[in-house]
């Protein structure tokens, strides 16, 4: 349970570059993007984001019922923490 | 036509989201929703709804924040068509996790993380 | 220098779920696309990715003069290695 | 025109890249960089550089695969417009690391990552 606020920020901080690079994007495209590509730029930006986190995320997931397992979530909260600049 | 003024409650919902002006962001999130109940428009029921609830997120009103990322669930159920609930799983979560019950947020998060890998 | 190899792993993973997802987006968007819209959707691909990847790839790298940057680093190295599965 | 060859050869050789060929693919994009020269048009340059580079590392043949990526950099540094740069810089690592060049292999991905903030 102590992983939990780390999902809460990691999904925050690249939900944040996504939404950046996508309204970058959109703006390149000028006034007129057609529904569809928009659409498709979208789930574009989703489906990268969500496949990159899949491995970090269940990583900070365990349930805790043998030793090695818990030490090796907290050991992933603190590698992400360092290298997303997590903790405030 | 009122498909035409829900989808611009919705587009200027986003552009007051973008701008940091979550109240009025919310205001137009709920005349949309309002509008796609009326007209029987999951789709973009679910829209309006994951508005309203990024809207009231800013506001620190995480209890009503969760009932409408929930409407996105129930939306989906009903019609069978998923879209838009890995993204409220994820945000019913991060409510938990603001209001410190973690371990319902984790309960999300499993749902949330369990989804990253499909479609 | 022992965490060269994993900086080349996770590249190759992360460049195979942007160029997949890549596809996948511009095969929904139809025949016609302008070369435009391509550029900008090529680019939001490599925004988003390289900007989730500098935090990662910085915590890999240290000039090794100090004991405490060096452990940190290969925490970080064996944490990145068991959330992406890079070990093969 | 030759310009329209060019981009066919570059289209084909993405195609066979994408194929797992990469000898065809190789062609290709030799051909695209002959013509790219030829046209002086160091844009289209690049992309067969780079094409010729991924090409050569499918095939194991790193070492020469790094002076087709350093074409890049160089076409870059020529006219004065670095895009490809954070690309190439990261494939030549690759090909270091592939050829056990750990050293040289870092001081490239330090570039690289110097880069990936930047657009």
């Amino acid at each position: 349970l102590e992983t939990v606020p780390t999902i809460k920020k990691l999904r925050t901080l690249v939900e944040g570059i996504r939404t950046a690079e996508l309204e970058k994007c959109f703006s390149k495209m000028g006034d007129d993007i057609p529904k569809k590509t928009r659409r498709a730029v979208d789930d574009l930006s989703r489906g990268i984001v969500n496949k990159i986190l899949h491995g970090p995320m269940q990583h900070l997931r365990c349930d805790g019922s043998d030793k090695r397992t818990l030490s090796e979530t907290l050991e992933n909260m603190h590698a992400l923490n360092r290298m997303f600049s997590l903790e405030t | 036509s009122r498909k035409h003024d829900l989808l611009l409650h919705l587009k200027s919902g986003k552009n007051f989201l973008r701008t940091q002006d979550p109240e009025s962001a919310c205001l137009q999130f709920k005349n949309a929703l309002e509008l796609a109940q009326r007209l029987n428009d999951p789709i973009e029921e679910k829209k309006a709804a994951r508005g309203i609830g990024a809207s009231l997120q800013r506001l620190g009103k995480y209890k009503e924040a969760i009932q409408y990322h929930s409407m996105v669930l129930s939306a989906s159920e009903r019609v069978g068509e998923d879209s838009g609930n890995t993204e409220a799983y994820g945000a019913i979560a991060d409510c938990y996790t603001e209001l410190g019950e973690l371990d319902q947020a984790g309960n999300y998060y499993d749902k949330y993380i369990a989804r990253l890998e499909t479609d």
